[in-house]
């Protein structure tokens, strides 16, 4: 006796590469104030990428992981998140971040080597960016649960890579909140690569969004290039996590156009025609496009928004690099509410170092 | 603090009672773990818990430790107090690096706007013939890591207001307890929420010719020894550090700058344990003080043999009393 | 443009509830002596381990896990393996290592506190009992990718209980077969409870076998009680292994019949009524009605078989009893393949003591 | 040994040509990691060898720090000898469970009938303006995993001499590369597959009046710092290390025995660091010998902070030099 159990992803794409609608859109298409809203933090994003690396190559930044492939995603999620939900990040969020209301400065800060680039105002439930691969989907899932056990009407977007996804905490917290029906909506951003790894050597499924099926939750697959794909999806599932109705996982494609971070060289693994290729896919230009073709966008506003984004990442920097460090007893000062009285002398040692000359900036 | 309020419990029903106790008094304490909702806890500690506040606050989770420990960093980010039970210390190294490089972090990273008011309690120790994993002792591994409290309570008494403390506590707290010790002894406790200092070390008994250093299960070999020492007219100060780390390092050294002698006593294998901080402080610090080098009584540097062989592991009074009797001869 | 990916599982039963075939059996039901085979050892599991809870409930053994109700799938792997394949076990799976030529003696050695009982020579490949839970996941993968290394026409099989499944060690580690193709057949032991954890508990997912599909290899359900569907899926996946053609999973629904270990009461989470059903469908009652029903198995065959697995788990009862302790020594001594000088004087120190009167059995 | 198989190298190409080396004369050896076949590694450290040996044995993982560990477990007890890179220490900890409770022991376990001959290879430590969580030196919680060998090479001759050791040894290694040192130092090494002692130390430099006991990037400025004080004419002894477990206290007494006095210089943080083991250790062993407090000279007692402020962190040749006036003045 034999049943047969079945399963599917869907995969959502509504634009072709040169932004030409392939059907029939989705109502996010009409409301042009928000396309054009994520047309511009799209540019932002980019504009501020630029320079971040431009300030790393100068020896005024540290490693820096460029954003460029991810403006549409990073976008779409920063828009179809409410205020009171909360954005657990990964490390190339750059776009989502800005919506979210952190500070250029503050990316900058981070990425330059100060702690204080992780102090954000506007958006205090954010979790901060998570370093060692993953991890923030184990966070994800305590924070859903925690508006579970409080019954809030909240989610979280939680973003992880195509690496990602292979490591435990991504699978382990797919599963508990397909389990605990949590509000919580995963965010797979498969850009093809993990560094040096090729999307193919992390798993042999086809795709990551069937990795939802295992934790028994909705699995879709959108191309991140596409804007009303992406942030219809994003809509969608943000709408069943706040009705209550549970968990989903996204995989948004799109392809990483920059080296790792400034640390690496992407010519030694892969060629130039297959990034070459992926630019043709590139998403804003695809949305300009479509936002040309539909009267909603001419050339002198480009322009103009060019200008403005150059300027408000130039300030941006000014910010930045007039921001004077900390004294070196910061690192003692907040690993504990209260210093313990064993780190007292090592904190006075510090003290007395603290008008020492930098050996570095 | 009224007398009925005072009950006779072990130390298993210490941790009860105190979990009781917080839970009632503060609506963002949950419990997670695995067992511990339906089953109240492979050994009992978190009983009736679920019964009292419901499947909400009391959670029973899918198997996996990486995801306990991460899932209570998210919470606690959220303001909850979460208080995750590991089964078994051996089971918690899949959670480390959530503890290692984010519940200790959480604080530090984001210069106070998040942090980890949680705790991660896992029964540790040997002496229960257990199968392998079930006996580990290796509380330094978490007393290295910067921004974590290691907490190891050895009676009824410190069990409830330690682990009060412990939850309360706005940072991550690991919660170490001496399972041989869960039934072994009863005591009169107080139900008042009363906690106990975390930054302190317990004195449990003055004495003048060297200082005893222990926590956890050795408490108890540690002060028979104390006791037969006594007969033989050797003052024994018998020092519970307690809370492992951060170290309370002054009332070491007080004890040391009087009695000039100090054995160091745990379960864990000595090299790289907690004793050997402790003797490297004391040798440090009070070198002039001391008469006789610091000796550790530990177990010995291997894995915990099964149970067949675990008695030749454990620390016995009879070797502490030799090593005070040795240092003594000094 | 929307595009759906498909994926299934199967499940697969023969046999109903007391052993009447429900259509057409597979070939292997026609294989008389490799069934009855299997059958005796069902039986001969099934006395050891009542004899093992009963040496614990009287002092003579450790923490004991019965394996009640896995006598079936236990069997089927062995059977199943070639002698050069290797079995990569959980802690519950006597069954199979019986018929991996461990001795019964060692497995009550293993239990009652002896390192010993995990040397075994019929088998020097197999991976020890792994207890913390499916760690064992990774290392058949590793054995697999040795096999792999070598270009070896071998296999491994894995077990893990349906609470292993949540754990990111099984799901990295499906996925690393399916990305590498290796010669690995998991299994995954559905006994719908992980100590007191219900299997509802553990994921939202309808069946666990569907966690393949993320992982991109076959997924298939049996039912664990029943030989002819078990047998089929591992004689299938293993030649699928064999032949170079990657990586399996079967969940093998099954029920803890007894108590999750000798430390256990699974009174307080589970109802009399839902194990008095579980019964109803004991898989070595169903393949003895079967073996009956179809002329190959007789009453006194039966009671001979009975007494014949008394008297070798009596026979192994008396060796393990009669083995004496190790020396305290070699809690040092397999530690290094060379003891360092570095542990010279804690060796010493338990020389000495080797003497001593045992506090304990 | 012939000429030509001097080469001045960096460290981090004396791990590559140890690698190289081995894997030519030894077909069980088998490299696995992220990044580590077609990038050669993050920092080069296994390139070319995928060139040559082929992705047979030289395999690129899915990110998953816990499948790395484990798998080479496996891949160990099958007679490879696996050696997996861990991209930085820093994501380590997914994998200790399979560090603690299974590679460390499978050889006790089974009463030798499977053993674990792996290599656990990762860069650590600061000062080499990463990112958080790249600058870890978290050795102490390796040393103190009994089962586990723990080998941090300081010049690109121990590098390739204690690798070769590393990955011949028969029992599981964990071995620490100082980041800042792979591109820092060039040193003439020959390709001539002769491996260095994995339980002795290293002395780099005799000396009469104190012990400078150290291992990995400190060993850089705990040189400086002896070449500062002999103009002083301070006479140190500066000994590294090397296998911080198991630990070779003998080197390291006879050396005290001589001087009289110690400075311990590391770069993890001080609280329960491989420095206190040593420290209690002479304390205890050399307890007539030591005219002078043992001192440690170390990171402070927190996580490393961002690169702006991690020269704060990071133990200076100063700091060196005024410990060892304080226990000379002594
Ligand atoms: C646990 C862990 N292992 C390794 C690393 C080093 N590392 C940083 S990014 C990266 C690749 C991540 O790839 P992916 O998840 O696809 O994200 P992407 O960088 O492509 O956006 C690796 C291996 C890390 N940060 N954390
Ligand atoms: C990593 C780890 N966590 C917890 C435990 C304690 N423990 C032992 S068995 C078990 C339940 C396992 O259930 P399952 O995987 O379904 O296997 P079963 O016992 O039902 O055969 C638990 C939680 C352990 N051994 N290892
Ligand atoms: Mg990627
Ligand atoms: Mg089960």
């Amino acid at each position: 006796m034999r049943k047969r159990h079945e399963f599917h992803v869907d995969s959502t794409r509504y634009l072709d590469d040169n932004g030409s609608p392939l059907g029939e859109l989705p109502s996010q298409a009409a409301e042009t104030e928000r396309v054009l809203a994520a047309y511009r933090n799209m540019v932002l994003t980019r504009t501020f990428d630029a320079k971040a690396i431009a300030l790393q190559r100068t020896g005024k930044c540290g490693t820096y992981p460029s954003v460029l492939g991810h403006e549409v995603v990073g976008t779409a999620i920063g828009q179809a998140m409410m205020a009171t939900d909360v954005f657990v990040p990964y490390y190339r969020d750059q776009a989502t971040h800005i919506l979210r209301g952190v500070r250029l400065e503050d990316m900058l800060l981070y990425w330059g080597g100060d702690e204080r680039g992780s102090v954000w105002p506007a958006c205090p439930e954010d979790l901060p960016i998570a370093v060692p691969i993953a991890t923030q989907c184990c966070h994800a899932v305590g924070v859903a649960s925690a508006m579970r056990v409080r019954a809030e009407n909240r989610a979280v977007v939680c973003c992880v890579g195509d690496g990602g996804t292979s490591k435990g905490d991504f699978l382990e917290s797919i599963n508990l909140a397909g389990a605990w029906h949590l509000p919580v909506v995963f965010v797979a951003i498969n850009n093809q690569w993990a560094i040096s790894t090729p999307r193919g050597l992390q798993s042999g499924a086809e795709t990551i969004a069937q990795k939802a099926i295992g934790a028994g939750i909705p699995g879709h697959v959108v191309d991140g290039n596409d804007y009303f794909a992406t942030v219809e999806a994003l809509d969608t599932a943000l709408e069943r996590a706040h009705g209550g109705k549970g968990a989903t996982l996204i995989e948004a494609v799109t392809y990483r156009l920059g080296d790792h971070t400034t640390a690496d060289d992407a010519t030694r693994y892969r060629s130039a025609e297959e990034l070459k290729h992926a630019w043709e896919k590139d998403g804003i230009k695809r949305l300009q496009n479509w936002l040309h073709d539909h009267g909603h966008w001419r050339p002198d506003q480009e322009k103009a928004l060019q200008e403005e984004c150059r300027e408000t990442v130039d300030a941006a920097v000014q910010a930045y690099l007039s921001t004077e460090s900390e004294p070196p007893t910061a690192m003692l000062d907040y690993l504990f509410e209260t210093l313990p009285d064993a780190l007292k002398e090592q904190r006075e040692r510090l003290a007395q170092r603290s008008t020492e000359v930098r050996h570095d900036g | 603090m009224t007398d009925n309020t005072l009950r006779k419990v072990t130390l298993v029903e210490a941790i009860n009672m105190a979990l009781h106790w917080e839970m009632a008094h503060d609506d963002s304490v949950v419990v997670l773990g695995e067992d511990i909702a339906t089953n109240g806890g492979v050994f009992r500690a978190t009983v009736g818990l679920k019964e009292t506040f419901g499947f909400r606050r009391v959670m029973d989770t899918p198997l996996a430790e990486n995801l306990i420990a991460g899932t209570a960093v998210g919470m606690a980010t959220q303001g909850l107090k979460p208080v995750a039970e590991f089964q078994f210390l051996g089971f918690i190294y899949a959670g480390m690096e959530h503890i290692v490089s984010h519940a200790s972090r959480m604080r530090n990273r984001t210069r106070g706007r998040l942090h980890c008011p949680l705790v991660y309690r896992a029964p540790f120790g040997g002496g229960i013939h257990a199968p392998e994993h079930h006996s580990e002792s290796t509380e330094a591994l978490f007393a290295h890591v910067p921004g974590l409290r290691v907490v190891i309570p050895s009676s009824p008494q410190r069990a409830y207001g330690l682990l009060l403390a412990a939850i309360r506590n706005p940072d991550p707290v690991v919660f170490l307890e001496p399972k041989r010790l869960y039934r072994a002894v009863t005591q009169s406790v107080a139900d008042d929420g009363q906690a106990l200092p975390l930054d302190t070390c317990f004195t449990l008994l003055e004495g003048e010719d060297v200082t005893l250093i222990t926590w956890g299960p050795c408490v108890q070999e540690t002060l028979q020894a104390a006791e037969q020492l006594a007969e033989q007219g050797v003052g024994c100060e018998v020092i519970d550090v307690a809370t492992v780390a951060p170290l309370d390092r002054e009332t070491l050294l007080c004890s040391v700058a009087k009695t000039g002698r100090a054995v160091i006593v745990h379960e864990a294998c000595r090299n790289g344990g907690v004793g050997a901080e402790i003797a490297a402080s004391l040798a440090e610090r009070a070198f002039l003080d001391l008469q006789a080098p610091v000796v550790r009584v530990s177990g010995y540097d291997t894995v915990m043999p099964y149970y067949r062989n675990e008695a030749f592991y454990l620390p016995r009074v009879e070797d502490i009393v030799s090593a005070v009797e040795q240092v003594i001869s000094l």
